[in-house]
């Protein structure tokens, strides 16, 4: 999809601002995320501390974009891709905010684990889950850095993926709990963080499906997959 | 540009606003009456051409007018001479002397012929004045002496029953005209006087006497129709039962077109009119205002060309233009007094 | 199909049927208009043809010294004042010498105009060593003659009814065969002053009258009803008195019968001002009163029919409201100035009842050379010349209000050129 | 697609290198201005009231309409949009031949009102007139009153035999334009003296008063302020229960809020045709994309 | 020097006035801090000091001439003999009258008296004196003028405010001519009037119904004087010019709408130009073809149906009247027809109106103001038409609304009363003026009701 020059340069601006904005604010979400894994694997409580106090970042952009939002719809009232835009934008930054907060939580709980770093080592059964996600979260940035829907779909059609991956991580923790129940305080915090990095899966879903919505103006939320692909990937073999 | 145009009308309205114009007039400057002008222009384009003077200019303004400008005083932006169908009046010699136009010379310079004509189709006419009265009249005798009643006629035959028996109509020249003035106290007033009463009451009652005589009907039968002649002509021509009342001149230039009703059986001819045989014609005259004369260049010249015998003689050139000339010796006469600017004494009737 | 369709479907026969009468009438209004415009440039058309043509009788002249009473070696002013009527009359009487008694003597003589005589004077006078000599020369054949060769009088007749008397025609008969006669463009109509002799009569000195009378109402009237226009439109105070009362003036003017206009212009500019009467400036100035409120009214009306928003727009631009008047409005409103212009203009060329009080319903034979000479203007000189006994003044008349009409139709085609070089579309 | 990555980083460096961001999208212009092969969308419905098909108009030698097929269905109001002189208001005139007036116009192509063809021999421009009114951008009431205004149309066509069948249609038409209440009084004033916003709707009401079957509207609401607009919007909203609306305007906001279907002209041409809803979140068409997005193209 | 080389002269000065002015406002602006400190243009200087040089030196010019003659004429006077002056007004106004004849002439014969021939002299003199001090007081002021002007140039002087407050009082004097044309004619018929109401009280001029002047011409016989009823003029004057409209509106309306409405545009380029030669054929034409072809016509049409006509009736000269003044109902009518905005058509049509039906129902009506001003400007010119009723419709005046009969109007009265033979101060010639004043009086009164009632009608409809 190509933007086009608006007759209004301000608009244009305006519009490519808040996609600037958007992309930043990814960034930042996906920094936070990567150093909440990095700490939470490696237990380093330094960074985990700092993970878990910054995510007021995340938090301040989300309200100046959703601002800019709001003054680009009085203002110039978008149509078409301008308003798809402008909807996923508002969209995709509750997710943004949500994977921040979700990044944050598992930054909280690195701290406590990191001081037992020594006695338990449970949590490095996250790190493939951990990895997972955070590709997903990165091809979701970038599918709507740049549009790209197939990306996009390939992306919704790895959530099943970090389901299955979830499942069997809460399987061996629940086997680390019944094993020691004095573990259990700290098989939950990483069950917590589990949980976390899972949202952090879904909300990175939400996005592509946002990137889908702008791109091809189609809500494939709550759609069969399937349905979804044949309608407007026509011939196109995305998921394989 | 724009504003270069406001100013020169700026300019031009104060040239006009300004008084001064001192610049001298070379060329004789003459008013008055309509009936003498195609006389007067004739000798003044050959006074022009046969001199070195400027051709005068020459205003029809009718001799009321032309009299009102030349009495309104003495210089060089009053004429110098003005025309005159009638003679000049007393209130009118009386207006110029208040304006110190005293020193006056009234020339004559001959009849105009008023011919009742009607069209070459229509029949031929012979007319009595007293035809013409009983015709014309707003109010004639009655049966009874001394009555008078409001003008009965319809046709000629009404009138007198020799006459074809056409409606009466009659086209003439409003009351403003000295032509119809001179119809009026020559033809009308020569048939009223046929009635021996009337006649009488001349002596007792003037003003009664000549309301009855000139007094012309207003019923429709005299159609009063400005003084183009021309006109008249060509309406006589349209309408055969129609008569006009015109200029000799016109008629003499339309022979083929109208033809001159024979009046007390007298034919109207240029001899029967020089000789005064036909009874309706009127002196025409032209007044000079003595002292302009050496001031404006050409006056004396003109008033010589103008009474020299090849102009207004039996053979001169006014006479082709219909002007009847006055009689040999009255001429003589005329010539000297004009020539010598003799003062004008006004004497009443 | 609905009802109301039904109704309207029922009516449309009618209305279409008043809709054609409607337009028939208004092609017949036209058609009508035409019909007269027509018959009344037909009549004046064919009476006025004749006169562009002018009838010439060649004589050959005896310029004998004897007779003249003048030689070679004459002061010019003898040369000027001696008689040279009688060397025409020594020619003519040799052509024809059985013309017997006075009356045909006299005819013989007017078989030339009497302008023959001049012409052989100023020959005489440009080289009188001509004296002596006999030349021939080309003479305006007298304006009964003219009338008779262009068919006006009817040799059928009989004699008694003709102004060509049986006598006459024999001569002019033999002057045909001897190529005496000859037919030509008549260019004394275009090149003389006024005479009274109709074949020595002109337009020049009217044409040159009208044109020195139109430039002075032009020069004064243009810019007073502009300036007066643009006032009342664009700086006048609304509903004030004096205003309502400069506007109610203006309209009675408009309808101020025109020969009241003479009688102001003869008690004020002439009584008052002490203009010289007969001139083209009185004249220009008492037609210029007359023209004005024509002029007014239609500039008015092309000042207020400039859309406002281009007047704001400059003084937006902070042009102040004179130079907008002057840089915008006047150059916008120009096409209907000009119309107006152009209506007042005719108006004044066609006026004759004015004239009438200033002395413009004159005799004035000289051709003017300026606004302060003596002259006449074109419509006084076709009602002087429709006034005239002589019948070859007829076809002059007509001849003149010919040319009148192309003075008439040139200011319209320059009207219609200018306004469409003005003309803007917005 | 490409474009877009390459400009994202020059974006992302701020706003003094936006000069350099235009030059690129004025490079990229020529290719929007791609060959329009036929209408995209939904141009065709089953059972129209009105249908054109292969119209075109010339004015003289220009053509301004080219090759439009579009259907306008019972009770809809369908909205036309498109830059200004892309042919909207022209084929608004053809379908009530309104172009007839215009000297140099020649209007071809096949064009039916129920299914009767309005360009037919024995089609009469003055009925079909008064089957499909008309109100336009301006108001433009007539010099006369109110009621005269109002009652214009119906003393033409005769469709009121008295006086009293009169007044009722000069009522029920106020009433339906909404005007009724504030004008019941002055009736007989002129209508000149109304505000804009009361002109058109008097306009609207003197169309309706003829009693038509399709009402063409071209940009009835361009000379007034928001209020106006609004109440005429919903007046319009109100009509389309009885009336087939066409409307001409250039207010996209207006479109979408009250047509049901949006067409979308271009340069004599018509790109594109959809629901209105369709049309305002995802044009099918690069044009309309560009012209309702104001963007360049 | 005289009148129209000072003019001229001054009119190069002026121009010399405009160069010096825009010059030294330039070089003014230079010396300080450039042409864009200068507060106007330089063209607006160069005006400022034309106007300082001009407008008190044509003032002065303008003042000198109106009071030249009466002051020299008295100085002339208080140079004669007491003997001289003690005489009466009159006299005294003969005698100066006679020493302006001998000293505009210079001849001076040997009869004239030592005293007239001294005053001329004198007259003479003072007369040289007053040109020459005229035209040298003219040029210094006119030369101060410019210098004041001049001196007065400074970067912030408002140049342009004053040469637009001057023109603009220009403006407001040119509207104000026709003020002082209104005052004119009244003042030039005034006089004459109130002589002729002395003679005919007002009221057998304003309600007699008889209008017979034929014998009052005859100043001797006040016993038989004529009557000076007008109504029987403004009776026919209405009655022609009546005839005249019922013949040019419906005609030059329909043409107008036909060119406007209904014709091609190269049928109207051309008819309406060819229709506008009707209106500028001179009025004689119309007279002779009224007088002989349409009277006649009509006659013998009347005849033929029993009808009496008469061979001058006011219904042949209100029908060729009506023609001469179609083209100024049907131009101006074309004119204000299109310029009624398409958008009131379009309505119409939009409501299937047919084209008639629109014309005479939206069309009309909103040009219906400009199209009153057309048959308003169509009926000043019947009514003050003279020629044609001259020739077609006689001079007899009639009280009758029959438009077979003879009539006459107004304005034919007045020029044949103008223009006739009889006495300029009997009361037949002054009744031309009166009837001027009478005509001019109720067209005001016209005037002065429709702009009222035009104003009303805008208020509704505007």
């Amino acid at each position: 999809m190509q933007l086009g020059q608006h007759i209004s340069h301000r608009y244009g601006q305006n519009l490519e601002g808040i996609r600037n904005n958007v992309l930043t604010m990814g960034g930042l979400v996906e920094s936070q995320a990567d150093n909440a894994v990095k700490a939470l694997l490696e237990g380093n409580a330094e960074l985990a501390e700092e993970v878990a106090t910054s995510d007021y970042k995340v938090n301040k952009m989300e309200v100046t974009i959703d601002e800019q939002c709001v003054q680009v719809i009085a203002r110039n009232q978008p149509a078409a891709k301008d308003l798809r835009l402008v909807i996923a934008v508002v969209k995709v930054i509750t997710d943004l905010e949500r994977i921040g907060d979700e990044a944050e939580k598992i930054g909280r709980y690195s701290i406590k684990l990191a001081k037992k770093q020594a006695k338990n080592t449970m949590h490095t059964e996250l790190t493939h889950l951990s990895q997972l996600v955070l590709s997903m979260l990165h091809d979701a940035l970038d599918a709507f850095a740049r549009m790209d829907t197939e990306l996009a779909m390939k992306i919704i059609a790895k959530g099943d993926q970090i389901n299955t991956e979830y499942n069997s991580v809460s399987r061996l923790l629940i086997t680390h709990m019944m094993e020691d129940p004095r573990n259990i305080k700290d098989v939950l915090r990483v069950t917590w963080c589990a949980r976390s990095l899972e949202r952090i899966g879904d909300h990175s879903r939400n996005i592509c499906e946002y990137v889908v919505y702008l791109v091809k103006g189609a809500d494939i939320r709550h759609t069969n997959l399937d349905d979804v692909l044949a309608d407007y990937f026509p011939g196109k073999d995305i998921t394989s | 540009m724009k504003r270069f145009s406001v100013l020169a009308a700026v300019a031009l309205t104060t040239t006009a606003a300004s008084s001064s114009f001192a610049a001298g007039r070379d060329y004789i400057e003459i008013v008055g009456s309509s009936t003498v002008y195609p006389f007067a222009t004739v000798v003044a384009e050959t006074f022009g051409k046969k001199t070195k003077f400027k051709t005068p200019k020459i205003e029809s303004t009718g001799s009321g007018g032309g009299f009102k400008l030349f009495c309104s005083g003495n210089g060089i932006n009053t004429p110098d001479i003005t025309n005159s169908s009638r003679r000049i009046k007393k209130s009118e010699v009386e207006s110029c002397a208040k304006n110190g136009v005293t020193n006056i010379t009234e020339i004559q310079v001959g009849f105009d012929g008023i011919a009742i004509a009607n069209a070459k189709k229509g029949k031929a006419l012979n007319l009595t004045s007293k035809d013409i009265f009983l015709a014309l009249a707003k109010k004639v005798p009655g049966d009874k002496e001394g009555v008078l009643i409001a003008n009965p006629y319809q046709t000629w035959k009404d009138v007198n029953s020799e006459l074809p028996s056409t409606k009466i109509e009659v086209l003439g020249p409003p009351p403003t005209s000295g032509t119809r003035d001179a119809f009026a106290e020559l033809a009308l007033e020569g048939g009223c006087k046929t009635f021996d009463w009337i006649k009488a009451l001349k002596k007792q009652d003037k003003n009664k006497y000549k309301t009855i005589c000139h007094t012309v009907r207003e019923d429709g039968a005299y159609i009063e129709a400005g003084e183009n002649d021309n006109l008249i002509v060509q309406k006589l021509e349209k309408n055969p039962n129609a008569l006009g009342v015109f200029g000799f001149s016109f008629l003499d230039q339309n022979s083929d077109k109208v033809k001159g009703a024979i009046i007390d059986g007298v034919d109207i001819t240029f001899e029967n009119i020089a000789d005064g045989k036909y009874p309706i014609s009127r002196p025409l005259f032209f007044y000079v205002k003595n002292d302009h004369v050496g001031k404006v260049p050409g006056i004396a010249e003109f008033i010589t060309e103008f009474t020299s015998d090849e102009t207004w003689g039996e053979e001169g050139y006014l006479t082709e233009k219909g002007l009847i000339p006055l009689g040999e010796a009255e001429r003589k006469d005329m010539g000297i007094s004009a020539n010598s600017l003799k003062q004008l004494k006004f004497t009443d009737e | 199909m609905k009802e109301t369709t039904q109704i309207i479907k029922a009516g449309l026969k009618k209305r279409y049927a008043r809709e054609k009468r409607f337009r028939f009438f208004g092609l017949m209004s036209i058609i009508i208009s035409f019909i007269f415009l027509i018959v009344l440039l037909v009549t004046i058309f064919s009476k006025g043809w004749p006169a562009f043509q002018q009838t010439y009788i060649k004589l050959d002249i005896e310029l004998d010294e004897a007779t003249l009473g003048i030689n070679k070696f004459s002061e010019e002013d003898v040369l000027f004042s001696a008689s040279y009527q009688k060397v025409i009359k020594n020619s003519l009487k040799q052509m024809f010498p059985k013309a017997k008694g006075r009356k045909q003597k006299r005819a013989r003589n007017n078989l030339v105009s009497k302008s023959a005589q001049y012409a052989v004077r100023d020959k005489v006078l440009a080289d009188p060593r001509l004296l002596g000599t006999k030349q021939s020369f080309w003479f305006l054949a007298k304006d009964d003659i003219d009338v008779f060769m262009k068919g006006n009088i009817d040799r059928s007749l009989p004699e008694s009814d003709r102004r060509i008397k049986d006598y006459q025609l024999i001569w002019i008969d033999k002057l045909i065969a001897e190529g005496r006669l000859e037919r030509r463009f008549n260019t004394v109509l275009f090149t003389a002053g006024d005479s009274r002799e109709p074949e020595q009569a002109g337009v020049k000195g009217a044409i040159m009258g009208s044109i020195f009378t139109m430039l002075v109402t032009l020069s004064l009237s243009f810019p007073i009803a502009v300036a007066a226009a643009a006032y009342l439109e664009e700086f006048a105070p609304q509903n004030n008195r004096w205003v309502d009362f400069i506007e109610i003036n203006i309209n009675n003017l408009a309808a101020v019968p025109s020969i009241v206009f003479g009688l102001l212009g003869l008690a004020v500019y002439i009584g008052f001002f002490g203009i010289p009467r007969s001139t083209p400036l009185i004249g220009g100035l008492v037609l210029t009163l007359m023209t004005l409120p024509t002029i007014i009214i239609a500039s008015r009306a092309a000042i207020k029919s400039v859309p406002p928003s281009i007047k704001q727009a400059a003084v937006g631009l902070g042009a102040s409201r004179m130079q907008t008047l002057f840089h915008h409005t006047l150059p916008l409103a120009m096409p209907g100035i000009l119309t107006g212009t152009i209506i007042g203009m005719a108006q004044a060329l066609g006026e004759t009842a004015p004239l009438l009080m200033i002395g413009m319903v004159a005799f004035v034979a000289e051709v003017p050379g300026g606004i302060m000479d003596p002259a006449t203007v074109m419509p006084v000189q076709i009602y002087l010349w429709s006034d005239s006994p002589e019948r070859a003044f007829s076809e002059r008349t007509s001849a003149a209000i010919m040319i009148l009409l192309g003075f008439l139709v040139m200011m319209n085609i320059i009207a219609i050129m200018l306004r469409k070089k003005f003309e803007h579309r917005w | 697609m490409t474009d877009i990555i390459e400009t994202l980083p020059s974006m992302a460096k701020g706003s003094s290198e936006s000069a350099e961001v235009i030059s690129q999208a004025d490079n990229t212009r020529q290719e929007f201005d791609v060959e329009i092969s036929g209408t995209v969308g939904k141009p065709l419905i089953k059972n129209p009231k009105m249908s054109s098909r292969n119209c075109d108009v010339f004015y003289g030698e220009k053509q301004a309409i080219f090759n439009i097929n579009l259907d306008i269905g019972e009770n809809e109001i369908i909205a036309m949009i498109g830059p200004s002189g892309c042919g909207k208001s022209t084929y608004l005139r053809v379908l009530n031949r309104m172009n007839d007036t215009i000297p140099i116009c020649r209007v071809t192509g096949e064009h039916t009102l129920d299914g009767e063809d309005i360009y037919g021999k024995d089609q009469d421009p003055v009925l079909l007139r008064a089957r499909v009114g008309m109100v336009f951008q301006k108001p433009n009431p007539f010099p006369k009153s109110i009621y005269d205004n109002v009652a214009y149309g119906a003393r033409l066509h005769g469709l009121a035999s008295n006086r009293s069948e009169l007044d009722d249609v000069v009522e029920a038409s106020l009433i339906k334009a909404g005007l009724f209440k504030e004008v019941k009084d002055d009736l007989l004033k002129p209508g000149t003296g109304l505000s804009g916003g009361q002109q058109q709707r008097l306009c609207i009401a003197r169309a309706i008063a003829v009693d038509p079957e399709v009402i063409l509207m071209d940009e009835p609401t361009s000379a007034l302020d928001p209020i106006a607009t609004a109440i005429i919007e919903e007046l319009m909203d109100e009509l389309k229960e009885k009336y087939t609306i066409a409307v001409v305007t250039h207010s996209m906001q207006q479109a979408a809020r009250v047509s049901q279907r949006t067409a979308y002209f271009h340069m004599g041409k018509l790109v594109e045709v959809n629901d209105t809803d369709k049309v305002f979140t995802n044009p099918e068409h690069q044009l309309t994309e560009n012209y309702i997005t104001g963007r360049f193209g | 020097m005289p009148i129209q080389t000072l003019l001229s002269t001054l009119l190069a000065l002026l121009l010399f006035s405009f160069f010096i002015g825009s010059k030294r406002s330039l070089a003014v602006s230079t010396v300080r801090k450039g042409r864009r400190n200068l507060h106007s243009r330089p063209n607006y200087y160069g005006f400022m000091v034309a106007i300082w040089a001009g407008i008190p030196a044509l003032l002065i010019l303008a003042l000198w001439s109106s009071f030249n003659a009466s002051i020299i004429t008295s100085l002339t006077i208080s140079g004669l003999p007491e003997s001289v002056q003690m005489q009466s007004k009159d006299e005294l106004g003969l005698i100066i009258n006679e020493i302006k004849n001998i000293a505009s002439s210079g001849n001076i014969d040997a009869e004239t008296d030592m005293i007239k021939k001294e005053a001329a002299f004198h007259y003479h003199r003072l007369e040289q004196i007053s040109l020459l001090a005229k035209t040298v007081i003219v040029f210094v002021v006119a030369l101060l003028g410019m210098l004041i002007g001049r001196s007065l140039i400074k970067p912030e002087m408002r140049a342009r405010n004053m040469v637009e407050t001057v023109m603009r009082w220009t403006m407001i004097l040119c509207a104000s001519i026709a003020i002082v044309s209104t005052i004119g004619i009244v003042f030039s018929v005034l006089f004459e009037s109130v002589q002729f109401f002395k003679a005919v009280p007002p009221t057998d001029f304003l309600f007699g119904t008889h209008w017979s002047p034929q014998t009052s011409i005859r100043s001797d016989q006040v016993g038989s004087s004529g009557s000076f009823g007008a109504i029987p003029l403004f009776i026919g004057t209405l009655l022609i010019s009546a005839i005249a409209l019922i013949i040019s509106v419906p005609l030059g309306l329909m043409a107008a709408i036909y060119l406007s409405e209904y014709a091609s545009p190269t049928l109207r380029s051309i008819a309406k130009p060819t229709l506008e030669i009707l209106a500028g054929i001179p009025t004689v034409v119309y007279g002779f073809f009224a007088a002989l072809t349409v009277a006649p016509f009509l006659r013998d049409v009347g005849e033929s149906i029993g009808l009496s006509v008469a061979s001058e009736s006011a219904l042949a000269a209100g029908l060729v009247m009506g023609i001469m003044i179609i083209p100024f109902v049907s131009s101006l009518s074309d004119d204000v027809i299109s310029a009624v905005p398409q958008s009131m058509r379009d309505g119409s049509y939009g409501l299937g109106a047919t084209q008639s039906e629109t014309i005479r129902q939206v069309v009309i009506p909103a040009a219906l103001p400009g199209i009153v001003g057309g048959v308003l400007l169509a009926a000043s010119r019947a009514i003050g038409e003279t020629m044609i009723v001259v020739m077609a419709a006689g001079l007899s005046a009639k009280l009758t609304i029959n438009p077979l009969e003879a009539v006459t109007t107004v304005t034919v009265q007045i020029v044949t009363l103008l223009t006739g033979d009889q006495e300029f101060d009997s009361p037949k010639t002054l009744a031309a003026f009166a009837l001027a004043l009478g005509l001019f009086t109720i067209t005001l009164l016209l005037n002065f009701i429709a702009l009222h009632v035009i104003r009303k009608y805008r208020e509704q409809y505007d």
